[in-house]
């Protein structure tokens, strides 16, 4: 498959660039952290973009969606992460639609997807139990109980927690601690009794929820997928969620690049334009570099989720890595070669260094995927 | 007994007797801290009987002449003192920009009339001051600085603009670098001017950082009076008395790094927050290996502290060092903050309470722009060390 | 059957009947490689009637026109060439700077009765080339070079020294930049001339690399001969050919990154030489940890080269990428090799062997500078990508 | 104690830079190499430092030493890494000196303290059984046999075993492979029955052998220290080597850098010297902050051998990993910088980055320190 986008994604792209420039730029998110709203979101643009078809990239015809697949879900992110938009986009579009649409069952589908396509439902993926990513490290419990189960453990860091209609959670129903099999996927209202939902006021002025689950029931119906192989699906909905993640700091390595680019042409400093000093020159030539680097092999993940999904994991792992670390050097060069005034909160810049570290965190941070990458090359 | 130890005897005697036992437990917060000044509200009544005892012995500032506030101590005494001081985990009475910076430069530049008149206040905790050096199109190239001062016959009259002003919203005067010659050579027209902050022609307004709030200001002077006698040395040579406090300043901020000798060290805290496996080793194998490389880089680096320092005393040292530990110190201090943050995972992302480690990651990224970047001390090293030319 | 089949159908069949069986096998040693020229001595028959018989056919240059030697091929025509021969794992039949670097370079600068004294003699492997560019005081900066080229009316004397002209001591002629004018600006004196190396005039000298034996010789020309009708282009012109032909190289260069594709995996090599612990993992965690980020790197680098080529195939490239590619993947193939050391641990750091993986690791030392360092690399890029300003 | 040179050690390191220059500089080793030595080292120049006492710094005075301590050794170490001098220095005179002096019975003292001081004997370490360093992975067999033992098994990478007349074997005489206990040390003369020595021909140019014991027979005497009680002096043995080797290759790191600023200030192009470019300035003035970094460690590695010589190992391996991955980085930026002219064999750089590299692995690569660093901090 060429490595370029297709005339659709390319037109996709110049679409979400215009949009979220002029709808949901980097002032929006500082406008929701200063007026400290309670969603973190802005729900007119959210539906603004459920009408453009943003939230159906992933959706099957049949249940109200475009089904553009992944490469076309990953340049809507990678756009949002060049205005660093906050919206349940990943959690919802990319993770949920994924979820439901590869895995779910015919009464599933039929219950969210239409509705993940409208822009009318929301949902998260808990998974997380400690600080650091390991969907293996299940110790949430789901008891068989009457007709159905309940579940009960605690859950953190779920992104857009706070706001989702609907909770894909992982539980064990069988096996130890960190063994694959065993573990089970559930669909939880968040209304459902005994659900608690703790926002938490994350670094980067995103959505992110602590969760308990105090003996909640769910129906046999709430199972997504296998009872005990529940693993594997959950692999694939993390991946696609972690090729979004890479696809959105891909853009936001790229905006840090280009302001600070701009700035190194304007700045003076001892009677020189300080984009004339060659230290700094070729840090940010070496910095393009890093960056043309992490966009192809973001390109090629996301080529390869719609073409061989089952055989991804390597590629995801390997983009997650790698454009984690890139987005990172982009945030501290994009600082550093700003001096004092990209210290300052009234300065953008900020933001992303914010929103590229938990971004970097999320399903996995580079040194979780380089170790995994490692494993599943055998060494 | 040799006087120093009848001086140390003495001094253990004093400090058992009159340091309040409040005041040796270890600070709360950072705003436990004692900065005095006019607007200066004691957290208790210990942080005030503490400051005048130890002002009334001129131990705030031991090394001061007496003359001027301080107790005329050698520079053994008053390592004496403050190892006394340390044995019984005394805090500091007072921390002022007063004593780090105005008063040194004082000492070495003031006129008498100068000295009598700001250093004992200084001293006292009478008195706090701000410092008004950078503007905001003269960062890296302090020397740009365009804050105008112009001679009004009988005064001065400063109109422009300083930024990163620490404190400057608590302070009751300010030291600042102003241009008094805008013909000359940029280095050549600038002067050092001490202004009374409680006049109208002189606001403030903190600055919030990434990291969250801030002790900076920027710092406004619209027609600011300045009395001619409140010139510091010559006139148009003030950068003179810049570059010495710069170098000063930047032996402070390298010092940091030594005071990271104190911090727990990163494995532990890893160890601690991600667990070790069966063989005892670091859960995540990857940051373990960064950890450890930071780790030695910080031994590495303490040693080096102390070489330059002990080399520096035996008349060997390399005097542009300096750049060196700023520019390896701080880079490091970053890299440090990125592994904690590593280590802490999605708990260290969570943001609000003020001392949070992300609120501290944040702000390790000006370590390398204050102070002068890590461009500027590798341009130092490159020139003054390294001799090579310059274009 | 569309003609493309028809051609691919006709060429299978060639090559089945053509092809010798000892030319199908995978080289033994660079040394079974045909490069061509006066002074060649074929390896074996096998090697001189493959080549004899592909250069009856064209098929040494298959895309140059007929009467110089080719086989006037399409590109799609060539490709399926080189696909078939692939299929049946056949040699190349002739290596040669004259149709890498001197063939292009003459069918786009060159006049008709050059191109027709010279392109067929390189497409049948009669003639083999040097190139002279570099000089010891040119190296980053070639168009600094000094080599002298005055006219004495009927022809040229050439006076002056290369350097990393490479297998020049097995070479016939060699083409060669020269100075023309001193007075002009360094870019417009410049001259491509083509200089017969049987004369007494021209004479070479291996260089040793730290790596070992290298094809490389220093080629010095003391009164040598140059005929007028041998300067290719305009005098003082030779800049333009110049450039065409450093682009042409940086590319074959970042090309060998590409290469790596078909290496065998670093972690395969180190999990079979330094073995796995009872969980699967690579027995040194601070290597595995290298390794795989590197190996990350390659993956992203492969990516990378596809990506660029496919925009410039769609006409969305952006030119100077190539310098990107030139610069990352040297700097990634030696930090691959730093790796293969550390692997290898000290069976690596035995010396002897031809192909030792230290003589290896040696010469990737070159990469980064050959071809164009990746110092002025990044210059490109920061300047034709970035487009930032000269001082 | 004060991290700066005693006096005594400055003028030892005086006397050593200039001896070294004179009479052993990077053109003596090019010489060895070129003539293809057989000793590989010059023996008139080891001749002359031992009369200069350089054998005897390690030496306690009733053996005929001076005993002068490890920064004194380490001194001369250094200086012999700017020279890049072959010779048996650091297998003799630090880790010889070091084994007997402090594992060594009365008579193995008096048999061989004397005769390293006076430069007549030269010794080697023969510890690595495969292509990595790994102390504990010792299947060399040391049985019983009659008043002694019988040493059967393979050494490779024996620095100077190829000259030397006395090698210092590990053996196993209890437990399994990996063990520390169970470990023996054993003085074995190089003309012993069953010892088969194979000169290594190694990138440096230096000497290094491959030995093979086929059941060697030694006495009882020839037992360095306690019998299965081997693994704690053979450590002590080896980070007195590896501190030997840290500092070394600050002298290389030191040259390294020393040459290329020099080349810097010489080499035009573009019609500027180099050296006036920040890009190569930032890198340089980096690189000297490392040397700097570097050198504070060795010292204060070396320091601690003499104050605390059964608490060093930390800070031996802290120095040999920062010190080898300063120096190689020292070499490779060296002959970037020099661009061609520094890829040719006739140019000196070429010497450093080779024989960096050997000393880097030898008794250990930063990763191997790195990762026992780690070990001995408990993660």
């Amino acid at each position: 498959m060429a490595m370029v986008l297709s005339e659709e994604a390319g037109m996709l792209k110049d679409a979400a660039k215009g949009f979220l420039a002029d709808s949901a730029p980097v002032s929006q998110l500082r406008r929701l952290r200063d007026e400290e709203s309670a969603d973190g979101f802005d729900r007119s643009t959210w539906k603004d973009m459920a009408e453009m078809g943003w939230t159906s990239v992933l959706v099957p015809e049949e249940h109200g969606g475009v089904a553009m697949g992944h490469v076309a879900a990953g340049v809507i992110a990678e756009e949002m992460g060049r205005t660093l938009t906050a919206s349940p986009y990943l959690s919802t579009a990319i993770m949920g639609a994924t979820a439901l649409s590869r895995f779910g069952s015919d009464a599933q589908k039929g219950e969210w997807l239409p509705r993940i396509a409208a822009g009318d439902a929301i949902t998260a993926v808990a998974v997380d139990e400690g600080r650091k990513h390991n969907p293996v490290n299940v110790t949430t419990q789901a008891e068989r109980s009457g007709n159905g189960f309940k579940l009960t453990g605690a859950k953190s860091f779920v992104a857009e927690g706070h706001i989702a209609d609907m909770l894909i959670v992982s539980a064990r129903t069988a096996g130890g601690d960190a063994e694959e099999e065993g573990i089970s996927l559930f669909l939880v209202p968040q209304d459902a009794a005994g659900v608690k939902i703790q926002r938490a006021s994350m670094v980067d002025s995103r959505n992110s929820a602590r969760i308990e689950l105090d003996g909640v029931e769910v129906d046999a119906d709430a199972l997504l997928g296998e009872v005990d192989a529940g693993y594997k699906p959950l692999e694939s909905i993390l991946d696609s969620g972690r090729a979004g993640l890479a696809a959105e700091m891909s853009g936001s390595a790229q905006e840090c690049l280009h302001q600070t680019v701009e700035y190194l042409k304007e700045r003076k400093q001892f009677g020189e334009i300080i984009g004339t000093y060659q230290g700094l020159q070729h840090r940010a030539a070496h910095l393009y570099s890093e960056i043309e680097l992490g966009k192809s092999i973001v390109l090629k993940t996301l080529q390869t989720l719609d073409m061989a999904p089952d055989h991804a994991a390597m590629m995801v792992s390997a983009a997650k890595s790698k454009m984690g670390q890139v987005a990172q050097l982009a945030a501290q060069e994009s600082i550093q070669m700003h001096g004092g005034i990209g210290m300052t909160d009234e300065y953008d810049i900020g933001f992303f260094i914010k929103r590229v570290r938990v971004a970097e965190a999320l399903f996995g941070d580079a040194n979780y995927h380089t170790d995994k990458f490692a494993r599943m090359r055998n060494y | 007994m040799s006087d120093l130890e009848t001086f140390r005897a003495e001094t253990r005697a004093w400090l058992e007797a009159n340091c309040p036992e409040e005041m040796r437990q270890p600070l709360g917060s950072e705003g436990d801290i004692c900065w005095g000044g006019k607007r200066w509200e004691f957290k208790s009544d210990a942080q005030k009987v503490w400051l005048e005892r130890m002002a009334e012995k001129g131990w705030t500032v031991p090394e001061w002449p007496v003359e001027y506030g301080g107790a005329g101590l050698s520079k053994e005494e008053a390592k004496i003192l403050k190892a006394e001081m340390k044995a019984i985990k005394a805090r500091s009475p007072l921390n002022s920009f007063g004593i780090w910076m105005l008063g040194p430069a004082l000492l070495k530049f003031g006129n008498e009339e100068q000295k009598l008149e700001h250093l004992p206040k200084i001293a006292r905790g009478e008195i706090r001051w701000a410092q008004g050096y950078s503007e905001p199109n003269a960062g890296s190239d302090l020397a740009s600085l365009m804050t105008k001062c112009e001679d009004q016959g009988d005064h001065y009259l400063v109109n422009g603009q300083k930024i990163w002003t620490s404190y400057a919203d608590e302070s009751d005067w300010i030291f600042v670098l102003v241009r008094t010659d805008f013909e000359a050579k940029k280095h050549e027209g600038i002067s050092f001017v001490l202004i009374d902050m409680s006049q109208d022609g002189v606001t403030t307004k903190p600055i919030k950082l990434i990291s969250g709030k801030s002790p900076f200001c920027e710092t406004f002077f619209d027609d600011a009076r300045c009395e001619k006698h409140n010139l510091v040395g010559e006139k148009n040579k003030g950068w003179t008395i810049a570059k010495y406090l710069l170098t000063h300043e930047r032996e402070m901020i390298g010092g940091m790094g030594q005071g990271s000798g104190g911090m727990r060290p990163m494995g532990d805290i890893a160890a601690q927050q991600l667990g070790l496996d069966d063989r005892g080793m670091l859960a995540d194998p990857i940051l373990r290996t960064d950890v450890a490389r930071a780790e030695i880089d910080g031994l590495a680096f303490l040693a080096t502290m102390e070489r330059v320092t002990d080399e520096a005393k035996s008349g060997q040292g390399v005097g542009a060092n300096s750049s060196m530990l700023k520019y390896y110190g701080t880079e490091l201090n970053k890299r440090r903050f990125e592994l904690m943050m590593d280590s802490a995972g999605s708990d260290g992302l969570e943001w609000g309470a003020e001392r949070d480690v992300a609120s501290h990651w944040l702000r390790t990224k000006a370590n390398s722009i204050e102070g002068g970047t890590s461009e500027v001390q590798l341009n130092i090293i490159s020139k003054r060390i390294l001799n090579l030319p310059t274009a």
